[in-house]
């Protein structure tokens, strides 16, 4: 079997989990905060930018992302990489959509 | 491929066979089936299941073919004949082609083929069947209460406010359904990578492993979509919400992008397996390493993965965005590239091969052929101003039969009489078996050409009845069609016959070589007497040791 | 041994740990097996989900007036609320597969409780706000109607905040659907701790559970802002 | 009405300038796949008897995969089909794009009819009119699900999409009838919902509006129709066809009805007569019949007086039995008629349902 690492036993510590929640609670109380304000476009990006913060901190440290082989890794990265394409392309229809409305030449 | 050390003292002369312990009869009585977590009988419970089906959808298929006789509907109402391609339409994608390789060929062949002694989740497999037979009775509920009639697309907002037939159950079916897909697809990426024989590295998998795994790859990332999409459907049908419905602020195209977003791979998960089935026969019977392996084998998960960026080219008269259209045009150009690839190595593979026409081999050049007319045809309406004018006429019809029929179940037949030996250690008659072949390849070709011309004359799918000048046409099509039910007859009778009264096959019938040919035929519980060792790259024909071998074949008919 | 096909390698010897599945080689081969496969698992789920976020960024670009009416109507404490009980519980799970790797076996019941014990919190604060919603007659659809509440929204562009809500409903109750099927596993997993079968050499049920979990909960941290926070800068 | 094509021929009439385009695309389309599906072929063929297995030992010779063959069969069809989709690509956007001088019309998709609307407010239904020589910019929409607009004669197709605008162009090149389909499944009727696009010379054109618009479907026939004509060129009976038509009823069959006492979605009784049909017509969902959907649309401003009462008076020849036949000032039976009479003729009287049955003669 080529492509796997041992996969090592490693345990995490109590303090570590402890921090990542804490952080995780941090996190949940930051995004509340910032969405009392209106940043105009960035309300959305600074509230995904968080939301990605924290779902980074729950995929490393809780899901042991850190400890996992490239394997995981991969197929964890292909899920979200797959899901951008969807939502990527299907977008592209619907954001050039408006030039077809208008596709009157040499008007 | 070969190892080094098949069964030593294991009983070899084909006499024996049937004292042997084999899967078939390691256990008796209906529950060792119903609960057994053998991927060889599981994969004989879904061979049982998806050829009840096929044979559903084929009554439906010889229906439209009556129906289209004259162009006025004589035979049922328009509304019946609604349902009946809806039916045709389901019954085929959903529960025959998609489960078909896969679910019988590969859970039978997947272990034996990379050396392991299961797939890594037996349960979850068995788990698999029992979902796609619930799924299927979910189906057949909405059949018998009168079906459905929304075509297999479901298209929006048709489906979800106004059709009034049994949509909720058919999504519901399929939706279910989609689970033992995915469970299929799982399973078999987990052995692939986890299971595998010592010394069996990527790159001395058996190509058919290799399409296997592609396939899984868009079974696993595809197929929630279409979960998601169709349980959307169901609720805004169950509960009038408007995410699809235009009256309420919905947009219909959205159900469009996502249907296709699972369906267009999910064409190549009905054709990459067969795909992978062809390789395996094309090395058998020109006893010959499969040519560029390695790019075949690439080309399997580039079309895998290419497949996802094109499923805009079904959608280019609906009003999608003509860049975007633009962009999913010339994507799908680029998929076709690996499958060309394909097509030119096996038919470089037979150059100075030594060629034997077996039955499995009539098969395979049929799907050659076959499957470059559906290809180049599927290329040809991947052009934006040519699609404008055949989308939704028969020539799409006639396109999709070409690589459905043409391609995937001539794969399919092709792999079940190259491996029935395997299966069940029998041999089928050879006249009869090869006079099925002619009989599927003529009459395939008489029922679906004359479609592309229908197509281009215009005549739009999903009719009832046509204006009078397509008359022709379509009588030549039903009257092709007529032979292909008798070729798709056929087989049922004669392999049912050799299962009592088969002349005993032999471990390796054929002299192909592969894992699954060193086992016994049928292979044991656990597939292999001792833990095989592989030493060598698959297809070595031209080894000493492997050469001798060769001398077991036991002609067919 | 040699002429008998390879035999199912149960009870053979003492060397094989009771829980080492008859297709395997040794429990770091299931093991391994086990990871990858829940992982694609996880991976079928982001695409399920998916879809759902496709839907919601389409017509959130489309609607946005809409959509942050009917974001206001949502109670942002609640749902604040629920995303620590979530978070909490994320945090009890991996403390039960700490203490099967340190051996403490009665720690896995007792984090595996506390987990269920925020999980069905969860839920409940959620059955308080649909119950509101229902009370608000924020039901979209026939559903609505069915519950002898039909739709009604005072606002600008009702039919646009139904889609909202349509969206609110389905991905929500998907969600929720997801901790109901992650509790019933904890529960029997519970009863298997109990009984003793996990320990510092066999826990990877719990981590399978766990990962599944955690899955859950990073949906619903992306929900949070995306249903409850979206209008919060406007009142 | 339906168009009549001379004789067979697998290339439909080229009726448009892009059919042109169209058709030289699949020209050579079909030439770059006859090559490469012979050569395939043909390689099977001649390996096949080349290289047969003359003793069951033979194996084959060691494979040998030169890497530029491999490259050559990659780039090579690559190349054909990128210049291929370019030339296609252009023939798309020109579809799309319809010239300056285009004149708009406007088509409405509904289960399962077309109405389409002239320029100059002139409307139609399944039958579209259309002058020779004009770019003409169609746009669509749909009252329900989606419907597609084809007509293969011109090689242009697209979607009508409820909720939103889609629309499409053509100049057509011939005169002539020509088919119309609909080409995205839309229900029950989808096969019926067909019709015919006329393509004539401007002047005629120019008469056929004159005339009302309502002329048939034939080229250039631009004089009035009868009763049973109209009822079948507006659509009526798309909706109301005669029992054992098969499909689906959306419409009360008519058979019968005249002189009946009719029975009302609000639970009265009118009788039938012309001022209830003619009311029935203009204003459909003023007196709703018992049982039906109010789905009938106004057909205000598309009928002159003088048709309407064709219309009326051919609906009074329906029955019931015995009721003054034809008559009234078209002479419902005097037009060609011929699809539409042969239609509703058949055993007219027992197919009123048991609501309508005559109570007083
Ligand atoms: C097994 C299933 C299968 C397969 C493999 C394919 C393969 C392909 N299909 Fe097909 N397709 C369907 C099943 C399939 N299709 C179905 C079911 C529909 C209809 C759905 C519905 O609406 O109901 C459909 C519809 C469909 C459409 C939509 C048409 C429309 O509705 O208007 C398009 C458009 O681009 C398309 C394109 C392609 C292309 C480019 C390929 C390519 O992958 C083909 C690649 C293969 C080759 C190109 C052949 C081999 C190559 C050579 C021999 C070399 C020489 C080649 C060149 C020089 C080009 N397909
Ligand atoms: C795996 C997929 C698959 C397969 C195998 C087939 C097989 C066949 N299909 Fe099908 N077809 C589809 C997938 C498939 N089809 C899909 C996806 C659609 C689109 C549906 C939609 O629009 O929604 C479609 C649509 C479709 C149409 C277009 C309908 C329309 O648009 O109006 C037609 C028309 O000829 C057709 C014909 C056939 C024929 C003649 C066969 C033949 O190969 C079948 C040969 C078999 C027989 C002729 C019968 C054999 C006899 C028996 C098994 C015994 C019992 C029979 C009797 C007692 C009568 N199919
Ligand atoms: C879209 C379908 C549709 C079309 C097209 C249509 N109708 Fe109707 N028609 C109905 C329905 C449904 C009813 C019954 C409900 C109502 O009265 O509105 C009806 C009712 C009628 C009635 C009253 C029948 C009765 O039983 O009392 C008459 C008369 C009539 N239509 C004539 C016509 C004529 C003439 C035309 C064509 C110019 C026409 N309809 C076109 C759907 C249609
Ligand atoms: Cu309208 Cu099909
Ligand atoms: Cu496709």
């Amino acid at each position: 079997m080529a492509d796997h690492t041992h996969s090592s036993h490693h345990i995490t510590s109590r303090k570590t989990y402890f921090f990542v929640f804490a952080a995780l609670m941090v996190l949940t109380v930051l995004t509340w905060l910032v969405a009392q304000v209106d940043l105009g476009w960035a309300n959305d990006l600074v509230a995904l930018t968080i939301a990605f913060t924290k779902m980074m901190l729950v995929l490393l440290f809780f899901m042991h992302v850190r400890h996992s082989t490239r394997m995981t890794i991969l197929t964890a990265a292909a899920g979200f990489f797959w899901l951008a394409i969807m939502l990527f392309y299907t977008l592209t229809d619907y954001f050039t959509r408006g030039a077809s409305v208008l596709p009157v030449l040499g008007k | 491929m070969n190892t080094s050390a098949a069964h030593p003292s294991a009983p070899t002369t084909a006499e024996t066979v049937s004292e042997r312990k084999n899967y078939l009869n390691a256990d008796y009585g209906i529950l060792s089936w119903l609960l057994t977590r053998d991927h060889k009988r599981i994969a004989i419970l879904y061979l049982i299941s998806v050829s009840a089906f096929f044979a559903l959808g084929s009554i439906f298929a010889a229906l439209i073919r009556f129906e289209l006789l004259t162009p006025e509907g004589d035979l049922m109402q328009a509304d019946t004949y609604n349902r009946v391609f809806t039916m045709h339409g389901v019954i085929m994608v959903f529960f025959f082609l998609i489960p078909a390789i896969p679910a019988v060929l590969g859970n039978f062949l997947l272990p034996i083929m990379i050396g392991a002694k299961d797939l890594a989740m037996p349960k979850l497999n068995l788990a698999s069947w029992y979902v796609y037979n619930l799924g299927g009775i979910f189906t057949l509920w909405a059949l018998v209460h009168g079906g459905v009639d929304t075509g297999w697309t479901f298209y929006t907002p048709f489906s979800t406010t106004y059709s009034n037939t049994y949509v909720i159950s058919t999504a519901l079916g399929v939706f279910i359904n989609g689970f033992s897909t995915i469970f299929t697809g799982l399973n078999f990426i987990v052995t692939v990578h986890r299971m595998r024989a010592p010394g069996l590295s990527w790159f001395r998998l058996p190509l058919f492993i290799w399409s296997m795994y592609a396939t899984s790859l868009v079974i696993v990332l595809g197929t929630p979509v279409i979960a998601i999409t169709l349980l959307l459907v169901a609720a805004e049908r169950a509960f009038g919400l408007g995410i699809f419905d235009p009256r309420l602020g919905g947009d219909p195209i959205l159900f469009q992008h996502m249907f296709w977003f699972y369906s267009h791979p999910a064409v190549y998960i009905m054709i990459l397996p067969s795909m992978g089935v062809i390789s395996e026969l094309v090395a058998a019977f020109a006893r010959k390493r499969i040519f560029g392996y390695r790019i075949v084998a690439f080309a399997s998960v580039g079309i895998a993965v290419l497949g996802f960026l094109v499923w805009g080219h079904h959608m280019f008269v609906t009003g999608q965005s003509m860049y975007a259209a633009t962009v999913f045009s010339v994507l799908s150009m680029l998929v076709a590239v690996p499958s060309a690839v394909k097509v030119f190595n096996w038919t470089a593979t037979l150059y100075e091969g030594s060629i034997s026409y077996q039955t499995p081999m009539l098969y395979a050049l049929g799907f050659i052929g076959l499957f470059t007319i559906g290809g180049l045809t599927g290329v040809m309406v991947a052009t934006l101003g040519f699609d404008i004018h055949v989308h939704d006429t028969y020539f799409i019809v006639a396109h999709f039969h070409y690589v459905m029929v043409g391609g995937t179940i001539m794969g399919y037949l092709g792999g079940l009489h190259y491996w029935w030996p395997k299966m069940f250690g029998r041999m089928y008659p050879g006249f009869l078996s090869r006079l099925s072949a002619l009989l599927v390849f003529v009459g395939f070709n008489l029922t679906f050409f004359p479609q592309f011309l229908l197509g281009y004359m215009g005549m739009p799918r999903r009719y009832w009845s046509y204006p009078p000048e397509f008359q022709v046409l379509n009588v030549l099509s039903t009257a092709g069609a007529t032979v292909l039910g008798v070729g798709f007859i056929l087989p049922i009778f004669y392999f049912a016959w050799s299962l009592k009264f088969g002349k005993k096959a032999g471990d390796n019938p054929w002299g192909a070589v592969g894992l699954e040919w060193d086992t016994t035929s049928p292979p044991p519980t656990l597939n292999f007497y001792t833990q095989p060792v592989v030493t060598a790259p698959p297809y070595e024909y031209n080894r000493e040791d492997v050469h001798n071998r060769t001398t077991q074949e036991a002609p067919v008919g | 041994m040699a002429s008998s096909p390879l035999t199912d390698t149960h009870g053979h010897g003492a060397h094989h740990h009771p829980a080492l599945a008859h297709q395997f080689d040794s429990l770091d081969q299931q093991k391994e097996s086990s990871t990858l496969g829940m992982w694609l698992f996880l991976v079928t789920e982001i695409m399920f989900f998916g879809g759902l976020f496709l839907a919601y960024v389409l017509y959130r670009g489309r609607y946005p007036e809409a959509f942050l009416q009917g974001s206001n109507t949502l109670n942002v404490w609640l749902g604040g609320l629920n995303t620590a009980v979530l978070i909490g519980s994320s945090w009890t799970m991996v403390l039960a597969i700490w203490a099967a790797q340190v051996n403490w076996r009665k720690g896995i019941v007792i984090f595996l409780i506390l987990t269920m014990a925020l999980g069905s919190t969860f839920l409940v604060v959620k059955a308080f706000e649909y119950h509101h919603k229902w009370e608000e007659h924020h039901i979209p659809g026939k559903l609505g109607m069915f519950f002898n509440s039909p739709f009604q929204f005072a606002g600008d562009e009702p039919q646009h905040v139904e889609i909202f809500f349509s969206l609110y409903f389905i991905m929500t109750g998907l969600h929720a659907t997801h901790m109901v099927i992650g509790i019933g596993v904890l529960l029997v997993l519970t009863i298997l701790a109990w009984k003793g079968h996990y320990g510092p050499e066999y826990y990877n049920p719990l981590e399978m559970a766990g990962l599944y979990w955690h899955f859950v909960d990073i949906v619903w941290i992306f929900l949070f802002p995306l249903l409850y926070l979206l209008g919060a800068h406007v009142h | 009405m339906n168009p009549q094509p001379s004789s067979f021929q697998v290339i439909p009439e080229a009726a448009s300038t892009l059919a042109r385009d169209v058709d030289a695309l699949t020209v050579v389309w079909t030439l770059i796949s006859l090559f490469f599906t012979v050569l395939i072929a043909g390689l099977i063929i001649v390996f096949m008897s080349r290289y047969r297995r003359r003793h069951p030992d033979e194996v084959g010779l060691p494979e040998r995969a030169p890497i530029w063959l491999e490259i050559a069969w990659s780039v090579i069809p690559l190349g054909i089909m990128l210049a291929m989709f370019v030339w296609g690509t252009l023939i798309f956007y020109k579809s799309y794009r319809p010239p300056a001088n285009a004149v708009e019309y406007y088509a409405t998709g509904k289960q399962w009819m077309w109405k389409f609307q002239h320029p100059n407010g002139t409307r139609e239904i399944n039958h579209l009119h259309v002058p020779i020589n004009q770019p003409i910019r169609l746009t669509l929409s749909s009252e329900d699900v989606i419907h597609s607009f084809y007509v293969p004669a011109f090689r242009v197709k697209q979607d009508a999409v409820p909720g939103r605008y889609t629309s499409l162009w053509f100049e057509a090149r011939k005169t002539g009838v020509y088919h119309m389909f609909c080409t995205e499944y839309c229900g029950t009727e989808h096969s019926k919902m067909i019709g015919s696009v006329t393509v004539m010379e401007p002047r005629e054109y120019e008469d056929w509006l004159a005339s009302g618009g309502l002329g048939g479907g034939a080229a250039g026939q631009g004089t009035s129709l009868s009763g049973a004509a109209l009822f079948e060129n507006l659509g009526c009976e798309t909706c109301h066809r005669t029992k054992g038509g098969g499909g689906l009823q959306r419409g009360p069959v008519l058979q019968g009805v005249f002189g009946s006492q009719v029975k009302l979605a609000d639970g009265s009784t009118v009788t039938a007569d012309d001022a209830y049909v003619r009311e029935s017509i203009l204003n459909p969902q003023a007196k709703l019949v018992a049982g039906y959907d109010p789905v009938m649309p106004t057909f205000q401003g598309q009928v002159s007086e003088e048709q309407l009462s064709q219309l009326i008076s051919y609906v009074r020849s329906l029955g019931p039995a015995g009721a003054a036949p034809a008559g009234g000032t078209g002479g419902a039976n005097a037009g060609p008629g011929d699809a539409a009479g042969g239609q509703v003729d058949a055993n007219a009287p027992q197919t009123a349902g048991p609501a309508k049955q005559p109570t007083q003669q």
